[in-house]
């Protein structure tokens, strides 16, 4: 069985824990062999590898080095990460002004990276290594009648995901269809919540995050599911401001390793389902699940 | 600023992909280093290995063979024998210490204009990076080695004699 | 060893010549000082620079000193060979001098052309040309070999481009066969309704020409059938040619397809390949009415008889002709000709590559060719503009460039995408009244009456929004939007984004090489430009020629191109053939091999190399000879020659050797 | 009052434009054929002053002044969209990075767009703890540019509160040493540039 090492970032100790309870469950009921990469750093996000594009290379390349002792592929669950960590890759790769500068700082701390690692995300793992006929096999209480729609948001597929496509990605509904849910098909799959603008631009941001919520219920989605911790925060957490800008849209935003987990028969409690600011019970309720 | 090394290259070129590619490379207005100089044969088959020992042997610091890709050729299938016979020349000039890409077979079709480009000035950094190989100059060194052996050893049997007669 | 041999004999006396192609040359090259350079090389005679060497008066300044000055050889520094061999091997011959005593140095293409340092192009230059000059002294006298050339004609694929091509040559007299994979002639041409920017419709057009070449007596038309293979050189091609089997005897059937209403399936049901999947035919059927030749053909994918061999075939019965001939196999044909015509046409890009313009998601959204066949009056629709859900559209969106100007897919602009979007525009306007709106980046309409065409369809309303969709989607914002397919775009000429809410969306799919373009080329020993469509000999001087000699290329084989270019370039095809048959002969380069027996040892190394089996070994003898008139000269078996016996004209070892030396000696 | 639109070649800065195409990202930027795909796909066009595809081509023209004063760079949200669909393959994302760069360097950004703050804070939090904290980080923000947003946010608070999202004490790493010489070290690397270019 192939080892893995595990980035969860710092959405997924704080605003993510959820995901981070039932991804880990999730690789546990798989019998999945994960750690936790040692003394990890934040990989520098893109906030701030947008005005610091250099430092941030570096803090990703910290990481990365790490990881290269153990010579283990690296999990990066959230979005952001998963999206600095593989630019981080490609520039060491391709720019030599780059890989020069964040190699010698990485020497300055005692560190070397040669450029080995790879950067994966969930879906890319359950997808095509573990397989969809082996978590098919370990779907105890299918979650029929869940009506989900299914949400990427940016950073995964684009722009430098290879494993699913860019304009239509579907490992996330395979999942989810092998979970028992039924999946809408929607044109926002991959459409920016605004996630990182809500922060500092609100008007903005709470626009783009009306925009999913309110075509998710139109298309009779019970919940969105979602594989990034900011898309879910923006889509949960702000349902609040949003019914007193727009209306009430009160859809419950999970993530994908939750349902997962829930179809596996694992209990609710080991998957955060109590972090949804939204409720999700009387969904999943509906999906004859407690 | 020193005077740079600018390495003599020599090109062969077969008519029918490389030579009309670098045609192409002339007309599209490529601009590439001028170190190469062509030398236009029917087939990249002809080219005899003796051309490239010769062309080595005549201070040429790179050899560059141009022919049409695998299945394109002209003539055929000319090109699968150029590349039989260039691996075991590659093999030798090895042995004699002409390796480092100093040596080179490439497969540009006729509308490959900017291959002929890359491939040239790629070439071109290589070797000159590698420096002068400067054949001839060996053999000079070699031969004048060689007379002073040999002047050494008539001196040596003149003393000799000269104890002899003594 | 060479260069001894060299310094014993007295030099031949050279004419050297240095061309300033204008400023071409001149501004990169220091012509003066090569010149100069080369007048003091051992044996030159002559050195001369002049503006333009390939002009009369520089020709005419080379034949005039060969015969004063007793000129042995010659040597010009100007252009490619590909471009003026021949011109100075004339000017050689008009002086009196055999033409092969001759060599050319390319210090434009390759020198001036390519380098940007004055110093080190003329240094090039120098090299080359004291290369060409060590090396013409071991020419020889050499005679063009003479082959007679067949007069008959092949023509590949019977589009537009290969029925005009195939009627010029048959109407010129020769014997013309023309192969066509499809069961009838016609093309993408036959599909169409109207044609701009005339709007004159296709079929009146077209299917005169193709009952001509069913009717014409010196044109034999063999359709639903492939070339297989082909061998020989200019003027004389074996080409084997495999018919597929229709099930139905050709000579035979005269189309009167009261077997295709006798068939089992009373309706029909498979899909219409020709009315792109828009219709549907019976296993048994014919293209469409003017189908040429008129012959039904069975599909074996779909017949019940073909399948499972039970089937009461009541589509034979009901022939009278018993043409039906349910066991006919392929069968392969061979014919000799002395000039081939490919027009093998092209392929439309495949939509499915731009999934977010919904094609396959959306029934709304439709492929150019489709509604082709949409608005013609004799397609699936009889022309009615009907939707998949049998609705009338209000309002549809053309986008253009689907598959053109895009990294990502096809980099080229595909040149007949905007006036065909704009028929369409006024084609669907005219039939059924729709708010019509063009989607371009660049409106293209660069041909004769196009502008005015474009002015015609401004004029008539249709709406032109500068900007490429993003994508089309059935995501609703307003109620207007509401089951409505919504285009997103930036009207860059408003610079704001805008959602534009339509019932049906048209891609303008642009043009690709044919899927099998890379195997028909290697079958015709041509080339391929890197997108892949068929490469001209010369992109503006030889357009229809191709590096074999006696093959040209017609149509949007060679890149998209719409019919009033095609046809032209059909003629000019059929032209080029015609002046290499009517010559009667060909001349082949003398770069042909040849052994001398003496100095031949008999190892046989060379017999198998030669792709042409022009070598044979000679058991009496014990010597190996080659049939000059099979060698094709590419001169592996000397380049093998263990000793050094097998010569080729022009590319001797001698001469080989001499011109390295030469651009190495310092 | 009436303003005029008018440009004077004087108006702009071809250095500024060579020094776009110049960087990592800008390479392609010339090639662009003003499709307007980006724009198109881009959900936040609709709130820009000028559409990205209007920035690139006042960038490639040198609108130095109007480029890094429009909101447009701090509206961009790197979902990669244009990136993605543009024809000529033009890092559109990566040069409105460049740009916020530049703007920040001259200090020229639109003062309603906290963004350089909320990354000198989250570099700032970095270099202490080698991890972020949201919640301070967020706090940290409001109180620096507009502190009564932030009350707006106090029921999201209570919310993440409630739930257990949300911890008050800063995230750490064990090596903050080894991490502070790698950025230390990026620092001396930039300086020693600067001065060899003045």
């Amino acid at each position: 069985m192939k080892k893995y090492l595990y980035f969860p970032g710092c959405s997924l100790k704080g605003s993510g824990k959820a995901y981070e309870e039932s991804f880990l469950a999730v690789c546990k009921a798989l019998g999945m062999d994960i750690r936790e990469l040692e003394d990890w750093n934040c990989c520098g996000a893109t906030a701030y590898m947008s005005v610091e594009e250099t430092k941030s290379y570096a803090l990703a390349g910290r990481n990365l080095a790490i990881a290269e002792r153990e010579d283990l592929d690296v999990i990066a669950p959230c979005s952001a990460c998963y999206l600095v960590l593989n630019k981080t890759q490609k520039a060491l790769k391709e720019n030599t002004e780059i890989r020069r500068k964040v190699v010698n700082a990485l020497k300055a701390g005692g560190l070397d990276y040669k450029g080995t690692v790879k950067v994966r995300h969930p879906l890319d793992v359950l997808i095509n290594d573990v397989g969809l006929e082996k978590i098919s096999k370990l779907i105890k209480n299918p979650v029929k009648g869940l009506k989900l729609a299914p949400y990427y948001g940016c950073q995964i597929v684009r722009p430098y995901a290879t494993f699913d496509d860019q304009h239509d990605p579907v490992t996330m509904d395979k999942l989810m269809k092998a979970a028992g849910a039924e999946c809408v098909t929607w044109p926002l799959k991959t459409r920016c919540c605004g996630g990182s603008l809500t922060g500092t631009v609100p008007e903005v941001g709470l626009r783009l995050a009306y925009i999913i919520l309110k075509e998710a219920k139109k298309r009779g989605a019970g919940a969105i599911v979602t594989l990034c911790p900011l898309c879910q925060f923006n889509l949960d957490g702000y349902q609040g401001k949003i019914a007193s800008k727009y209306e009430s849209v009160d859809m419950p935003v999970l993530y994908f390793t939750q349902v997962l987990g829930l179809a596996m028969g694992l209990p609710g409690s080991e998957l955060g389902i109590k972090r949804g600011i939204i409720s999700a019970e009387a969904v999943l309720a509906g999906g004859g699940l407690r | 600023m020193s005077e740079q090394f600018e390495p003599k290259i020599v090109a062969f070129f077969c008519n029918w992909c490389t030579y009309t590619a670098a045609d192409l490379a002339g007309v599209s207005r490529l601009k590439y280093a001028p170190n190469a100089r062509v030398i236009r044969v029917m087939c990249s088959g002809r080219v005899d290995p003796q051309f490239v020992l010769d062309a080595f042997a005549k201070g040429a610091d790179g050899v560059l063979l141009g022919g049409c890709h695998p299945g394109d050729c002209h003539y055929a299938e000319g090109n699968y024998k150029t590349l039989r016979r260039m691996r075991m020349l590659t093999r030798m000039l090895k042995d004699m210490g002409i390796y480092d890409g100093r040596f080179r077979l490439e497969w540009i079709s006729g509308a490959e204009g900017d291959k002929v480009k890359s491939v040239i000035n790629d070439m071109t950094k290589k070797v000159r990076a590698l420096g002068p190989l400067d054949l001839p100059g060996k053999f000079k060194n070699w031969d004048k080695e060689i007379e002073e052996l040999e002047a050494q050893v008539n001196k040596g049997d003149k003393d000799k004699e000269a104890v002899h007669a003594g | 060893m060479t260069e001894n041999k060299s310094k014993k004999e007295t030099l031949p006396r050279v004419g050297f010549y240095i061309c300033h192609c204008g400023s071409n040359i001149a501004s990169m090259i220091d012509v003066l000082e090569v010149q100069k350079y080369a007048a003091a090389l051992p044996g030159v005679a002559v050195s001369r620079e002049y503006k333009y060497m390939c002009s009369d008066p520089g020709q005419e300044m080379i034949a005039k000193d060969i015969k004063e000055h007793k000129l042995e050889r010659l040597v010009v520094a100007a252009c490619s060979p590909n471009l003026h061999e021949e011109t100075f091997r004339k000017a050689a011959a008009k002086g009196g001098l055999n033409p092969f005593f001759f060599q050319m140095v390319n210090i434009r293409e390759h020198a001036a052309w390519v380098h940007e340092d004055k110093k080190s192009a003329t240094e090039k230059a120098k090299d080359l040309a004291r290369a060409a000059i060590a090396r013409v002294r071991f020419h020889k006298s050499l005679d063009k070999k003479r082959v007679a050339v067949d007069p008959n004609v092949l023509v590949v694929g019977g589009g537009i481009a290969g029925i005009h091509a195939a009627l010029t040559l048959a109407n010129a007299g020769k014997k013309v066969t023309l192969v066509e994979r499809e069961a009838t002639i016609g093309g993408h041409m036959a599909a169409f309704d109207k044609t701009f920017p005339t709007l004159d419709c296709a079929a009146c057009i077209l299917t005169p020409k193709m009952s001509a070449v069913k009717s014409h007596p010196n044109i034999t038309l063999w359709t639903y059938s492939e070339v297989s293979k082909v061998e020989g050189y200019v003027g004389n091609y074996k080409v084997t040619v495999t018919r597929k089997p229709r099930f139905v005897k050709e000579d035979l059937c005269v189309g009167c397809m009261e077997c295709i209403d006798a068939c089992v399936f009373k309706e029909p049901k498979f899909k219409d390949k020709f009315n792109q999947g828009l219709g549907k035919r019976k296993p048994v059927y014919i293209d469409f009415p003017q189908a040429t030749p008129k012959v039904v053909l069975v599909d074996p994918e779909t017949c019940i008889q073909l399948k499972t061999g039970k089937c009461k075939q009541p589509c034979a019965a009901a022939c009278d002709r018993k043409a039906f001939d349910f066991n006919q196999k392929a069968e392969t044909k061979e014919l000799q000709v002395g000039a081939i015509v490919l027009s093998t046409g092209f392929k439309t890009y495949d939509v499915a590559r731009s999934p977010q313009y919904g094609y396959g998601r959306y029934p709304g959204v439709y492929t150019a060719l489709e509604v082709e066949r949409l608005v013609n009056a004799s397609g699936p629709t009889s022309g009615e503009v009907v939707l998949r859900d049998g609705t009338h559209p209000k309002a549809v969106g053309i986008i253009h460039c689907v598959g053109s100007r895009d990294a990502k897919t096809n980099k080229w602009c595909s040149r007949v995408c905007c006036m065909y979007s704009l028929k369409l525009a006024h084609l669907i306007k005219e039939h059924s009244g729709a708010e019509v709106y063009n989607f371009y980046i660049d409106m293209r309409a660069p041909g004769k009456a196009y502008e005015e065409f474009y002015d015609k369809l401004l004029g008539e309303g249709v709406h032109f929004i500068r900007g490429r969709v993003d994508e089309v989607t059935d995501w609703a914002m307003t109620p207007e939007e509401e089951g409505k397919l919504v285009l997103r775009v930036e009207d860059t000429l408003a610079g704001f984004v805008r959602r534009i809410p339509v019932d049906m969306v048209v891609l303008s799919t642009g043009l690709e090489p044919q899927p099998d373009a890379q195997e028909v080329r290697r079958r015709f020993n041509i080339g391929c430009g890197s997108e892949g469509f068929f490469q001209e000999r010369h992109p503006k001087l030889a357009p229809v020629n191709t590096f074999t000699d006696g093959i040209y290329i017609a149509g949007a084989c060679q890149a998209p191109r719409d019919i009033p270019d095609t046809v032209a370039q059909a003629g000019a095809a059929a032209a080029e053939a015609l002046s290499l048959i009517d010559a009667g002969f060909v001349e082949l380069e003398p770069n042909t091999s040849h052994i001398v027996e003496e100095e031949c040892s008999g190892c046989k190394t060379c017999v198998p190399l030669c792709p042409y089996s022009a070598i044979t070994f000679d058991e009496a003898k014990k010597k190996a000879t080659i049939n000059e008139v099979l060698c094709k000269g590419c001169g592996v078996c000397a380049a093998a020659c263990p000793s050094g016996s097998i010569r080729q004209n022009l590319f001797e070892d001698d001469e080989i050797f001499s011109e390295i030396e030469g651009v190495l000696a310092k | 009052m009436l303003e005029q639109k008018v440009k004077y070649e004087g108006d702009c800065d071809k250095e500024f434009a060579k020094w776009v195409t110049s960087q990592t990202g800008g390479e392609n930027l010339r090639h662009c054929i003003q499709c307007g795909i980006c724009s198109a796909t881009c959900p936040l066009s609709l709130y820009m002053d000028y559409t990205p595809r209007r920035l690139i081509n006042m960038a490639r023209e040198g609108f130095k002044k109007e480029v890094l004063g429009s909101f447009t760079i701090w509206l961009c949200a790197s979902c990669y969209a244009c990136r993605v669909e543009c024809p000529k393959e033009i890092q559109v994302t990566d040069i409105m990075y460049l740009l916020k760069r530049r703007a920040i360097e001259e200090g020229v950004y639109p003062r309603r767009f906290p963004i350089p703050v909320l990354a000198r804070e989250f570099g700032r939090m970095i270099f202490m703890f080698g991890r972020v904290n949201e919640t301070l980080l967020v706090i940290d923000l409001f109180l620096r540019t507009n502190w009564f947003k932030f009350l707006g946010m106090t029921g999201l608070g209570m919310n993440l509160m409630r739930t257990g999202r949300m911890s008050l004490i800063p995230e750490t790493i064990k090596n903050r040493a080894e991490l502070r010489k790698v950025l230390d070290a990026l620092d001396a690397d930039e300086k020693s540039k600067r001065e060899a270019v003045s």
